[in-house]
């Protein structure tokens, strides 16, 4: 296993602190990524910071990871794309409805303004009716969930432009 | 016949779980937390549901919203796994309630082997011998030292609804009795929310043999061969093997006889594991864990049997391809590879796996929730990686496991794997039969080359 | 005693040799080519030495540098794997002049039954059945058209120092026997530099069958459970299984019985396969193998038994620890992942591998010399890695073998991981016991999400 | 474990970093990605700064990779520390003698002149005696194996410095 052998050979001689030292103002003027010395049991790696850790491609067990179905994406609904408006979350697992009771209208619709703390909807989690409330004034811009289908937690439910 | 499980748990034995679905052509649901949404058992699974923030209390041991998780995706079973809600009874009554299928034991019998003092009663019920000391409950530091005058010193208080060794003191003489009764109690109360202790005769020099056992419900039931899993480290096992070795014949049978009587006696359903000490050539019940183990994978190997399609069998009311008792075949053995840093106290260890190579070849498992790139979070617990090697002797399969913990490439992290090959260095170990002192009578030092050996203390090992 | 190995192969098959050297506490010696610096066999070896440039014939073919290298790492036998050296009769030749014990047969043994026509002689001396044909060699049209008007058409004209379809010719009819002659004579004179050839029946539908052997060369023998290889494309094997499915007891006895007999008559040593074809219910013998197979975790997974630590038990003077016929326990599969593009007409794939991880949990075996960053180089064969899965019925092996098939993540480069996931979803596969146009028989479509199935093209399915 | 010749010896005083700048020069220099160097026990690594896809840490099987001793490091001892001088390297595995048999003087000695086709030394495979011609005439400035010791192939003999 990679171990950081520098310390672990602190004792026996002492680090070579100089010796690093002078890798590190080597590193920093010559600007280049990394330095590594490795001397019988001593190692000694200087690198540069990292400009953009390099991904990892994602794990693809065959074809079918790729064909998880899944009741919502949270983590892939990018809040960037969204410029300046504010993402509702479902902050439970359940179902998500638009209206306080079949047959009734929804508590809002694309294009309502709404105050913070105003009932958006309501994620049924078993059998608890837990009301969504807007926790941002705003316009209601989109609708991201469907009626009486399922939602995760952290799922995006509404994107509400908020008042400036 | 169950058609779609939702798997409640993470890590590796999510994977377990959704293999065996996957073989059985049963359909799996993972639940995550938002932490885990790059894990294996979320992209291995056929459905998944995030189900909470990081934090296990708001996620993987979030009831409502697993529950919510099951109804969504019409699961009608759920398998707990090991560790969270699998021996919450409470899960398993709300599971009853709303007609999923919990895969395990009912919650009437969660509760009654969950509880120590009242698993304790059950034992000595159906004749199978217990650790002497008091009957039942200790509710004052009085009634400790009446089981003292009876059975004598030292004596061991436990936590009630315990484990891992919280709550637990020994007292050595009886003007220790005060002391360690305030402690203990008070200790058991903050770790369980309750406080209930009671008090066993301590031994020393003592074996953790456990027995794994399967039953239907109604009636079928068997038996495997016995595990010995003494080598801990502060009450969590690191390496577990399967046949014990050096454990004469009648004890062997005798403790199989006992967990196939209290299993009967319990109507038991599905896997659970009895667990016994072995000292001084006596066995005594300790308790019985009514789940999946994480050791399970070292009888699988040992005997062929897959405990976990079983269990899937079982609640599926299909019933056991197995009864009665299960012969050994050969010797095998797990070492725990866990995100701690052996050489720096155990520290737990979090962040990318940078590069990640199991090992291969004959005689070896890994099972594992790894791959190269996934962040190891410091939310739950640091198990990375169980290797379990399989061979025809007890010794070809510590040369297996030494050749296979030396192939085993994981970068990023410390881990126990190097501990793992000092362990399989040590003499006593290589003869067999170490009591679970084994580890803190020793001490790991480097080798000077950068690997690590155990050198005893002084105490003679056992 | 062997002291220590040198092992001369790479990939997986080197691991493979390694591993049980290190498990036996036997020293391993590797030898690499300068393109194979980088390799885990080179790595994981106890030494290694260097033997040449990339090219096999200047370095894995290289029997000076290779015998060079044992000398200077004072190794006291060679292992050679399968394919390079592992059947060239002189090697081993060499190796006894040099007082280095090969691990395999006698140069004798190779050299007798590596030629076609003299191991035909074999089997007809101790009463194997063999495809009725030519009485040894063919040396004219002429000859061939003899054979044919007392066995009749058609008939498959083959070269005597032959493999792998090369030399090889269909006569359906006496007017084809000039032409097919001339060209089978003359591709076998390319491609072996021996333009032998004889003739035999054509046999059609017909199945691949095969049995392992170990033999201690002083009369102890071991028969395991026959093999079915039948899953080939152009002669190479892709699928392998065990025990055949289907197979009536008497074949499956008889096929046994006649590979015990061989070895018996030929005062065997080591590990070898007799190969049959099965058709019509009868067998024939085809050609014995005088070596490790590519399918050899098959039998080791079925049986238990670890036939390359048996190999090495032999060579030592230690003799085998099995005897006699070994029984099957479940059913194994192994599935060849090799660098082709099944998409592409099996292009050969090279360049690095950019991630793996390969598949985990109960009953799945992964022989591979591969890990993130490893180059597939273009000089040596297209095998990247062995899967093999182990489980209690051939249906089960199966569920297993798509579980890990499905969990296996080599990304980098193309594999024949698809088409096993196609082949395991075959009707005709999945019933069992399909000949060995199975492949051949069969087109590759995609089904639009990414996966592979297989088409019949017309012709009924075996 | 142990090092199995001269080379590895090399360097128990001080870290190397003459040859360490030296090589940062040649990376920023020459533009190349990365540069490293390893003798015997000594390895120094030079990397630019990443710009496409991160290398793949190499495969560490625990402790015992690094262990591995070998008879030589052919591939690793690159010609760019030798910055003028050519290299000559074995092209057979085989025992390595200086001299045509024993009791004799070596074929060459460092600080003798040689010329195109001048036998350096013998490598011995399978009792063969193949006589080393030099590829470039110049000085012997380096013998870099030891007699009557086993070499690879490709493992390096003697450095030259060519005749300009």
């Amino acid at each position: 296993m990679s171990d950081s052998g520098s310390t672990r050979e602190h004792s026996k001689a002492g680090l070579p602190l100089d010796d690093v030292g002078r890798l590190v103002e080597l590193l920093a003027e010559s600007g280049v990524g990394e330095i590594r010395v490795r001397q019988g049991e001593l190692e000694i790696t200087v690198k540069a910071k990292a400009e953009a850790p390099a991904e990892q491609p994602a794990p693809q067990a065959a074809a079918r990871v790729e064909a998880v179905p899944e009741v919502g994406a949270p983590a892939e609904l990018p809040a960037e794309r969204n410029g300046d408006l504010h993402m509702v979350r479902s902050p439970v697992v359940g179902t998500f409805y638009r209206a306080p009771a079949p047959g009734e209208g929804p508590y809002v619709e694309v294009g309502d303004r709404v105050k913070v703390g105003q009932t958006l909807c309501i994620v049924e989690a078993m059998k608890l009716m837990n009301e969504i409330p807007a926790d941002s004034s705003g316009e209601i811009v989109e609708i991201l969930a469907e009626n009486a289908k399922g939602v995760e937690y952290d799922q995006p439910l509404f994107n509400i432009r908020p008042e400036v | 016949m169950i058609g779609k499980v939702l798997v409640a748990n993470r890590g590796e034995v999510a994977l377990r779980v959704i293999r065996a679905c996957r073989e059985l052509g049963i359909r799996s649901v993972a639940v995550y937390s938002t932490a885990d949404t790059d894990s294996l058992h979320r992209l291995l699974a056929d459905e998944a549901v995030c189900i909470g923030p990081p934090s296990p209390a708001s996620s993987y041991l979030n009831v409502p919203a697993i529950i919510s998780a099951a109804e969504l995706t019409g699961a009608d079973a759920i398998h707990p796994g090991y560790g969270f809600l699998a021996e919450n009874a409470r899960f398993a009554e709300i599971c009853e309630a709303c007609n999923i299928k919990f895969v395990g034991p009912s919650s009437r019998t969660i509760a009654l082997m969950g509880d120590k003092a009242s698993a304790r009663e059950v034992a000595v019920m159906t004749g199978v011998p217990i650790t002497p000391g008091s009957d039942g409950l200790c509710r004052s530091a009085r009634e400790v030292g009446r089981v003292g005058a009876e059975i004598g010193y030292p004596l061991v208080i436990k936590a009630s609804a315990g484990g891992g060794g919280k709550g637990m003191r020994v007292v050595r003489s009886e003007d220790e009795i005060e002391a360690a009764y305030t402690s203990a109690s008070r200790e058991a109360g903050a770790a369980f929310g309750d406080g209930s202790v009671y008090v066993e005769r301590y031994l020393q020099e003592l074996r953790h043999i456990e027995v794994q056992v399967l039953a239907d419900g109604r009636g079928g039931t068997a038996t495997f061969p016995e595990r010995d899993c003494s080598i801990q480290r502060r009450y969590q096992k690191l390496v577990e093997e399967s046949p014990a070795p050096g454990l004469p014949e009648d004890a062997r049978e005798g403790m199989k006889a006992a967990a196939a009587t209290l299993v009967e006696h319990l109507g038991y359903e599905g896997a659970g594991t009895v667990e016994f000490v072995y000292a001084g050539g006596e066995f005594y019940f300790i308790e019985m864990n009514t789940r999946l183990q994480v050791e399970h994978p070292v009888t699988e190997m040992v005997t062929g049997v897959d405990l976990v399609a079983e269990q899937l069998g079982v609640a599926s009311g299909e019933g056991l391809s197995v009864a009665g008792d299960a012969p050994a075949r050969g010797h095998a053995m797990e070492f725990r590879i866990n995100a701690e840093d052996p050489r720096r106290g155990f520290l737990p260890q979090t962040g990318p796996v940078e590069f990640y190579t199991p090992p291969g070849g004959p005689g070896v498992r890994v099972d594992s929730h790894l791959y190269a790139g996934f962040k190891v979070a410091p939310y739950y617990d640091s198990l990375l990686a169980k290797l379990i090697v399989h061979a025809k002797t007890r010794e070809a399969a510590m040369r297996r496991g030494a050749r296979a913990l030396d192939e085993f490439a994981l970068v990023g992290l410390e881990t126990t794997q190097p501990l793992h090959l000092a362990i399989l260095e040590d003499e006593a170990f290589r003869r067999g039969g170490v009591s679970t002192g084994f580890l803190a009578e020793r001490e790991l030092r480097s080798d000077g080359r950068g690997l690590l050996r155990l050198v005893a203390d002084g105490r003679p090992s056992a």
